[in-house]
């Protein structure tokens, strides 16, 4: 499904949704799309660190300065070791395990995936940003326009997926625009044209889910029976964020990447049952203070309990505040 | 927002570099500049680029795998969308993450705001309490009480706007939160009912100074309903997120952030009252101090209840500083309670201690669930799991009722797109006027 | 598989007002005019086909400038053998030829000096010229020392080639080689 | 596809695009190779083998194919000399227990004519028993009558090439395999049967090569290895085989053929020899050409080239000038010439888009001859460590070198990039392409070729005047070449047309070297590349791939040009059978079109193309003549591809498994005979070797390519972009040896060996594993060789060097080091010294033999390890 019309931003005749199909398969965990996503859009390094466990993957996460991410994951077999799990990797101390068993298991598969914004038709960014900053465009893609945004924060955690961040320095939110300006003038976003081998694969929706759907066919007749999308060809009911426009072939469960198995706008998940909690709740917070006032006055009138010591007199003449008046005065004196 | 100090490391590079004089060559190194893509405009209005197929044809011609590949089966099979939905399924239909498989995180990023959002929550729930307490006193003939509260009301959210401002990453462009109007982000309805509340209370104390009561009265009345929303949507802001600590307390949050509200906004309305003059026993008094009480007592079991429900994610409440200020904010609340339901030895001041415990222990709590949210997206164990189990919680009883929306061809609306971009350029105007100044 | 459609969103979006409410400030009103004009800055300008100097598989490149200034490297789609793809280095090499520390002018360290001189260009040129044929002139064998006759210089060597054009190798070893010198070695060795 | 000595994905990774491809057409993708790359990930089947050991794994398929009789019968008899009968007084290793006849142990080298086939001979060509690569022309039979050499089809003869080649690899069993390899006997059966099933009538197998296997004691017999195979296979000349040595520079192919190389002339013409008396161009002619063959034309690329480069000047009177070509008379490479620097017996050296004092072996030793230098030339794009030596380096942090005491003068000349200059590089593929000028270099960054334009006129001024007869060539030096635009800048386009050769009659541009004559009548600057501005258009310039789609259109004859006459593949006549039909439809490539009597298909044939399949050369035919209709292999003096080479290679006819001349193990199958007996390696205190018997560096070290990086780093670790990516060094380790040494993944580790120490990250994996070999386990350490001790940018990484533990040696043939396979020790932890401290000061306590005169292993003694022990 599509995203509704009433969400695109800016329209023009003939414009067709376009998205990423990148196909985990074919990768080759080059790091090109990094590049020259970064090249393109002209994007800083954004800090060099070497980080344990993590593979030849050294940038971590996709962040305000980057906008495409390969992620690796290295797969392990089973044997030697005994009570290995099912799916060996960044799951196993492998030192540990060469103590407790004294063997090495053996490679399985070393799995490159290259993450970006998934564009998604129910778009949670999008839902959050109070600005108008997030805007749909004609190819119902989802970007931030910079001369907009004014770094207020919420779509940051609005972001199923951890995509979209605030910039620490520059203060703007900052992400995957599918390379909207080359769009313009016909040319494919940068990762997907740098992409040695077409992991990453550019084109009209429609037609992209049509080779992912042949492609996971094909890899089950050659026993990857693993193989299927993410974010596609799924039924409306099971559909990630009402389908995305970037979406993948995955040979792993998505936790292996860094992606949840199921995913909804939160806004459109929770925005409503929330909103209609809190109206509920305030309502009743407001009659509840005006019904205990009503209470309390009517029975301080009726010499009730709460019984006011002087007579029906009204407050202002209350001898005791008569004495404590000063500090209203004062108040006002004030002004 | 909090800055890192010093610039980013790529324009210290460019500030290092010397411009070579003798050849007009820019040399300026190319170490990418941050939040935004580079320029989107043509170099040439209306030229087409060099060397490039029109209509992503480059696209297509390069494209690796053609018919002469087994890259993908081209007989579509009758069955081809189940096979490769009922493949999904198996892959991610599951509502446990499979054996043996360690979530591989970061899954989410967590919220970038500093205290200075928290602060507003509470300012923004005493205020709206205070309104409440308005309205509720006005119903009740106690106007100089009424008045008085009105009067909190503005005093607590006279500092909430200028907080909001300076969350933001580019505090100079605060006006484009009004650019538009967009319920559908509880950040945006919530911006335009600060404004309207705090119009609408403004208006009334002023009323009041004029010694128009009557007005004061109605204009007092409006900023109580705008309350009710003002009180609740920062819970709805937080539960529309992704952070699992916030999304799955979704039918909690907003209650329980009203019910800090008005036991919040009681508090302080008692104590300004007693400070001006309002004896004890007067019915006003008793009135907030059953309010408090009460709102708080609801706030600890709603709280409790949730937490109940949150099972494992609940985890984020009980460590690190969330947990230290969760403590910190129950202890307070019982403490308070306590005070309230012992036969009082200690005067007047036993019943101000526990409003002042309550004031504590709300402000603790509005921080406490921000932090809460940091630490939530952080586990990525909890993220993995709650994207599984969104089947279970209170999603069950949702029935299947699997519809697209309906497709309405939408009108182009001049107006709003003329303001929408007035407010933009004002925005810029102020930020190139701040960043001279 | 669990449901995940948020139907309450999708149900209200069905009633007539909030419905439509739903949806206010998402449309063209959000669009910036900036982001109307938008298009890729390399539209209209002058285009180079070149090959990248990293690896030897000899893709094509399309180097984009604006009145003699680097404005964008991609790959040449039309190269049959990248097909206009690159890879991280050769997606890099606008940064390679804009880097941080580029040279522009020549650094002269003299000897024993403990830091970097400025040094002109042609000085420079006359400077290395005078040392190439000093080192000639001192090391020249007519004849090694078993005479053999070898016309030759063992004074000075070279290094590199891997990088450089076929033009600049075979000029650099016909000078090199008119001079008698034969130590010429490059990066093939390795 | 058979992928060994290569990592294709890390360090091509567009090339890998057609292997994937090709993977999605049904291909399968085999890799070996000491540790798992991300070529291994996109195999489908790779086998972990033990750094150096290939040649018996290599040796192990050849007998599997012979034994199982699944050669390509009709290929090898018809195109390979297997039924060639050799010399009766050969003998190989199996008789001589590890070296060949004509060992003479007091050289370490051999005498090589008992190698010969029978009633053949080799004319000795000038100096040919020098350490020193030998010339292409040699290895292609060069010299050699051929005439009347027996043969026997029936491969049945016990002297017949096919049955000494039975005999020669009897012992390289699978058992044996295992125990010299650590591959499981399983895993290299599925090897060996997965390249059978694929080779053939219809079926072809690539295999990839690149320094994986050149950087080796016997990196060219390891080659020579995989091209048995490829051969018997019948893969060679065919579309989908052949052999791919992925070559790791823009333009490393071309600076071979036009070489900055000390022993060859442009076009692979051998360099002058020194030797007793004055050399002629005939001697020079008969030595290097050939009667039979292509080589019988070598005398017009000679003269050719002579008029090149002196013009008019070069007459048949003064024999073209040829005399006063300085000669070479020993090893003149890159180490020894740096081995003389560190004797401060080297004034001066020009190093252009190099690295040495990071990229070259025993960096460590590079840095400090550097430091010996009386003055060096340093062009690239920034400052880097070879520059930089004085100012920051390990010996300078040790105190070693202070900058106050270092005289070398360094000039440090900003170069102009790619995309500043026009020019061409010549590709893996011999494929030339153009880059146009996009832009001006900045400040007083210029070419190359400005520079050594513009100081060839100053040298050329200098000697202008002189009447010294040593000073002709200068004064004669033909330097035409126009200056353009502010900067006089020469026009690359003049010098490629020079390169490509005219016909001096006529002055118009030849259209190949077919047209080159030996009378002064033509110039070519590179024969080879004669042929590159046919019709006057610069053919390296032209870019229509053609529809890629259409039957052979993945040729794309008409994008660049290709050495020679533009062929894609060589030796593609073998393409088709005996009678000149393709051995497969499926796989036609070049045929015999017998209607038009000529040879025709998408490729340039290289064959001449009206030569009719079944012409018989009579025997005493010379020439091209000499060359049958079904003799494919047109370079060779008998037209046939050598299984068994009988000239050309100094360490063997014939492969043979030696160890790693650093090995923790000793050789199974000749024990007596450890490293390949004719191996170099260079006596000094500066690079000491390990001892077999040294228990000190227990494990094996290989080196690696990173995708993220380029070679030794200037063009990578200072971009940004690239260093966030593989920001660090860092180590590959098992998990095992990691828990013996107490090594955690991510914290630090120290790698020693007999040069030096240096630290990095510890990256503790699966992707290398222990070997078992029989009932030893070896464990393997591989690490990347990017990293350097200085950054140009405030956001370049840097790190310790690989090549500071490595030492030089050589490679007999071609002295290339062996840096794939060196002997090391690991431990937990940051270094507490500079990575070459241990080595301060060696260079002055040089060993007993003059450091630029190679020595053998064969006649290695305790010296060697002076600067050890």
């Amino acid at each position: 499904m599509s995203a509704a019309p009433t969400e695109v931003a800016v329209r023009r005749p003939g414009a067709r949704r376009m998205g990423f199909f990148t196909d985990t398969t074919v990768c080759i965990g080059c790091k090109a799309c990094e590049v020259a996503c970064k090249q393109w859009n002209d994007l800083p390094a954004d800090g060099s660190v070497f980080r344990r466990r993590s593979s030849y993957d050294h940038t971590g996460a996709l962040s305000a300065s980057t906008w495409r991410h390969v992620r690796f994951v290295e797969q392990l077999e089973p044997a030697p070791l005994p009570d290995l799990p099912a799916y060996g990797g960044g799951d196993l101390d492998l030192v540990a395990a060469a103590e407790r068993f004294g063997g090495v298991p053996q490679m399985d598969r070393w799995l490159f995936m290259s993450d970006v914004c998934k564009h998604c038709t129910n778009a949670g960014c999008l839902d959050a940003c109070p600005t108008g900053a997030l805007i749909r465009t004609e190819f119902e893609t989802v970007i931030v326009q910079p001369d907009v945004c004014n770094g207020c924060g919420y779509c940051v955690p609005s972001c199923p997926f951890g995509v979209i961040d605030r910039d620490p320095y520059d203060g703007r939110a900052a992400k995957c625009t599918l390379c909207y300006d080359r769009l313009q003038d016909g040319l494919e976003p940068a990762c997907a044209k740098s992409c040695p081998t077409d992991s990453i694969q550019f084109g009209p929706y429609d037609e992209l889910v049509e080779v992912a759907k042949g492609r996971v066919l094909a890899l089950h007749e050659r026993g990857v029976t693993d193989a299927y999308l993410y974010g596609a060809g799924d039924e409306p009911g099971e559909q990630l964020a009402g389908e995305l426009g970037a979406f993948f072939l995955l040979t792993a469960p998505p936790e292996r990447f860094g992606l949840p198995a199921q995913a909804e706008s939160p806004a459109q998940e929770n925005g409503p049952l929330a909103t209609a909690a809190g109206l509920a709740a305030a309502a009743l917070g407001l009659a509840a203070a005006v019904a205990s006032f009503a209470r309390a006055h009517r029975a301080a009138r009726s010499g009730g309990p709460l019984r006011a010591p002087a007579s029906r007199a009204p407050l202002g003449a209350h001898p005791r505040a008569v004495r404590s008046r000063a500090p209203l005065r004062a108040l006002r004196g004030r002004r | 927002m909090s800055h890192p100090s010093g610039p980013p490391p790529e324009d210290v590079i460019r500030s290092e570099h010397r411009p070579d004089d003798r050849r007009g060559r820019d040399t300026t190194p190319a170490v990418g500049r941050r939040g935004a893509p580079a320029l989107w405009r043509r170099a040439v209005e209306g030229s087409p680029v060099a060397l490039a197929r029109r209509a992503w044809q480059d696209a297509r011609w390069s494209y690796l795998y053609k018919d002469d590949t087994a890259y993908r089966a081209r007989d579509g099979a009758a069955d081809a969308n189940a096979k490769v939905q009922a493949a999904a399924r198996r892959m991610r239909g599951a509502t446990e993450v499979p054996e043996g498989v360690e979530p591989a995180g970061p899954f989410i990023n967590a919220p970038v705001w500093t205290w200075e959002v928290p602060a507003y929550f509470f300012l923004g729930g005493v205020a709206t309490g205070s309104s409440f307490v308005a309205l509720a006193a006005d119903l009740a003939g106690d106007e100089r009480s009424a008045a008085i509260a009105r009067k909190v009301t503005m005093a607590a959210i006279g500092p909430g706007a200028p907080l909001l401002v300076l969350d933001l990453g580019r505090p100079a462009r605060f006006l484009n939160m009004m650019r538009i109007f967009k319920p559908r982000s509880a950040m945006n309805a919530g911006a335009w009912c600060l404004a309207a509340f705090s119009t609408a209370g403004a208006g009334a104390v002023a009323a009041d100074l004029l010694g128009r009561p009557r007005l004061a009265k109605v204009l007092g009345a409006k900023t109580a309903l705008l309350g009710t929303y003002l009180g609740s949507y920062t819970g709805v802001l937080l539960a529309s997120t992704a952070v699992p600590i916030w999304a799955r307390s979704r039918l909690f949050l907003p209650p329980i952030f009203v019910c800090t509200a008005v036991a919040t906004g009681a508090a302080a309305n008692r104590l300004v009252l007693a400070a001006t003059g309002v004896p004890p026993g007067h019915p006003t008094r008793n009135a907030l101090g059953t309010i408090e009480t009460a709102a708080m007592g609801a706030e600890l079991a709603l709280s409790s209840l949730n937490e109940q429900r949150l099972g494992q994610l609940a985890d984020v409440l009980d460590h690190g500083r969330a947990g230290r200020l969760f403590r910190f904010a129950k202890w307070a609340v019982r403490a308070g309670l306590l005070l309230r339901l012992t036969r009082r030895r200690l005067g007047p001041w036993q019943h101000h201690v526990a409003s002042l415990l309550y004031l504590s222990g709300g402000l603790a709590f509005r921080f406490a669930w921000i932090e809460a949210g940091r630490a939530s997206a952080a586990d990525h164990d909890a993220v993995a799991r709650t994207a599984r189990g969104k089947a279970t919680a209170d999603d069950r009883r949702t029935t299947a009722r699997a519809k697209t929306s309906a497709r309405r061809s939408p009108r182009d609306r001049r107006l709003p797109h003329l303001y929408a971009d007035a407010i933009r350029r004002l925005s810029l105007a102020v930020e190139s006027a701040v960043r001279r100044g | 598989m669990a449901s995940s459609r948020p139907r309450i969103f999708e149900g209200l979006r069905e009633l007539p007002v909030v419905g439509r409410a739903l949806d206010w400030g998402l449309g063209a009103s959000a669009a910036s005019r900036e982001t109307e004009r938008a298009g890729s800055r390399i539209a209209g300008l002058k285009v180079t086909e070149s090959v990248c100097p990293y690896c030897a598989v000899g893709c094509g490149q399309l180097v984009y400038t604006r009145d003699g200034e680097l404005v964008d490297i991609e790959g040449n789609p039309r190269s049959p053998i990248n097909q206009g793809t690159l890879c991280p280095k050769g997606a890099a090499s606008r940064q390679l030829i804009q880097q941080p520390g580029r040279l522009t002018k020549v650094r002269y360290r003299r000897p024993y000096g403990t830091d970097w001189e400025e040094l002109d260009l042609e000085q420079a040129m006359d400077m290395i010229a005078e040392r190439m044929i000093a080192a000639r002139e001192e090391h020249w064998e007519e004849r090694d020392e078993q005479g053999w006759k070898v016309d030759r210089t063992l004074g000075f060597a070279h290094l590199g080639g891997a990088t450089l054009d076929n033009e600049e190798n075979y000029l650099l070893k016909k000078l090199y080689t008119a001079m008698g010198a034969i130590q010429i070695e490059n990066q093939a060795r390795i | 596809m058979w992928i060994q000595g290569s990592s294709l994905v890390e360090a091509h990774p567009v090339g890998s695009r057609w292997a994937l491809k090709a993977r999605e057409r049904g291909a399968k993708i085999i890799h070996v190779d000491p540790h798992y790359s991300r070529t291994s990930a996109i195999s489908d089947l790779y086998v972990p083998i033990r750094a150096g050991s290939d040649i018996a794994f290599l040796g192990g398929l050849i007998r599997h194919i012979i034994e199982t009789e699944s050669y390509f019968r009709e290929y090898v008899v018809n195109y390979t000399n297997a039924a060639t009968i050799v010399n009766a007084d050969y003998r190989g290793p199996e008789e001589l227990e590890g070296v060949f006849s004509g060992f003479d142990p007091e050289s370490g080298t051999y005498d090589r004519s008992s190698w010969m086939y029978e009633g053949g001979e080799v004319a000795a060509a000038a100096g040919q028993r020098e350490h020193s690569t030998q010339a292409f022309s040699d290895r292609t039979g060069a010299g050699m009558m051929v005439g009347n050499v027996r043969s026997d089809p029936t491969l049945q003869d016990p002297r017949c090439i096919f049955q000494i080649m039975k005999r020669h690899y009897a012992r390289y069993t699978p058992e044996m395999v295992e125990r010299v390899c650590g591959v499981s006997k399983e895993q290299f059966l599925e090897v060996a049967e997965t390249l059978i099933a694929n080779s053939g009538r219809e079926r072809t197998t690539m295999l990839s090569y690149a320094v994986g296997w050149t950087q080796h004691s016997c990196g060219v017999q390891m080659i020579r290895a995989g091209t048995i195979v490829q051969l018997l296979l019948g893969n060679i000349g065919r579309p989908g085989g052949g052999i791919m040595a992925m070559r790791g520079h823009a333009s490393i192919q071309g600076s071979s053929d036009i070489p900055t190389l000390y022993e060859i002339l442009p076009g692979y013409l051998p360099m002058p020899r020194g030797r007793d008396g004055d050399l002629t161009l005939h001697d020079y002619v008969e030595g290097g050409g050939s009667k039979r063959g292509w080589w019988s034309h070598f005398d017009n690329y000679a003269v050719s080239l002579l008029k090149a480069w002196f013009g008019d000047a070069a007459t048949p009177e003064n024999d073209f000038g040829f005399g006063w070509l300085p000669k070479i008379t020993g090893n003149h490479s890159h180490y020894p010439t740096m081995l003389r620097a560190l004797d401060g017996k080297l004034d001066g050296l020009l190093v252009m888009g190099q690295n040495p004092a990071v990229g070259g072996i025993n960096s460590g030793l590079q840095r400090r001859a550097l430091a010996s230098l009386k003055w060096l030339v340093v062009r690239d794009l920034a400052d880097l460590e070879t520059a930089h030596f004085w100012k920051d380096s390990p010996e300078v942090r040790s105190g070693e070198l202070r900058p106050e005491d270092v005289g070398t003068e360094v000039f440090l000349m900003p170069a102009a990039s790619h995309v500043e200059k026009a020019g061409h590089f010549t590709n893996t593929q011999r494929l030339l392409q153009w880059r146009d000028k996009a832009l001006d270099p900045p400040g007083d960054a210029r070419s190359e070729l400005h520079f050594v334009h513009h100081v060839a006129k100053r040298v050329m001024a200098h000697y202008a005047d002189s009447e010294d007869p040593k000073d002709w060539p200068l004064r004669n030096l033909h330097w035409p070449y126009a200056e353009h635009g502010p900067e006089r800048e020469p026009d690359a386009e003049e010098v490629l047309r020079e390169i490509n050769g005219y016909d001096l009659e006529t002055g118009a541009l030849v259209d190949g070297f077919a047209q080159l004559k030996a009378d002064g009548t033509t110039s070519s600057g590179c024969w080879i590349y004669s042929g590159c501005f046919a019709d006057g258009v610069n053919q390296t310039r032209r870019r229509d791939p053609g529809d890629l789609d259409a039957p052979g259109g993945y040729v794309s004859p008409e994008w660049g040009w290709a050495w020679p006459a533009n062929r894609r593949i060589l030796y593609n006549r073998a393409s088709a059978d005996p009678s000149g039909k393709p051995w497969s439809e499926r796989k036609r490539y070049v045929w015999w079109d017998s209607e038009q009597e000529r040879w025709t298909g998408y490729d340039v044939p290289d064959f001449p193309v009206g030569k009719r399949p079944d012409y018989v050369a009579p025997d005493d035919a010379e020439g091209m003549d000499a060359i049958s209709g079904d003799d494919p292999f047109i370079m060779m003096a008998d037209g046939r591809a050598w299984l068994y080479s009988p000239s050309g290679l100094l360490d063997g006819p014939l492969p043979t498994h030696y160890e790693p001349y650093e090995s923790p193990v000793p050789n199974e199958l000749y024990p007596k005979m450890g490293a390949n007996p004719v191996a170099i390696t260079w006596a000094h205190a500066a690079n000491p070797i390990t001892a077999p018997d040294d228990e000190r560096f227990p494990h094996v070290a290989s080196t690696f390519r990173l995708t993220e990086h380029h070679t030794a780093g200037p063009m990578s670790r200072n971009l940004p972009w690239l260093a966030e990516l593989q920001p660090e060094m860092f180590f590959e380790i098992d998990p095992q040896l990691a828990a013996e040494r107490g090594i955690e993944d991510g914290g630090w580790m120290t790698v020693t060996s007999a040069r030096g120490e240096i630290e990095g990250r510890a990256s503790v994996t699966s992707r290398v594993r222990p070997l078992k070999m029989g009932d030893r386990v070896v464990h393997q350490i591989c690490m990347p060789w990017h990293w350097g001790t200085f950054a140009s940018s405030a956001q370049g990484v840097t790190g310790d060097a690989a090549n500071d533990l490595i030492a030089i040696s050589g490679d007999p043939n071609v002295s290339i080091q062996e840096s794939k396979a060196f002997r090391c020790d690991v431990r937990a932890g940051r270094r507490n010294r500079e990575s070459t401290e241990r080595q301060a000061g060696t260079q002055h306590a040089a060993g007993d033999h003059p450091p630029e005169e190679p020595r053998k292993l064969g006649q290695t003694d305790q010296a060697d390890f002076r600067g050890e022990r």
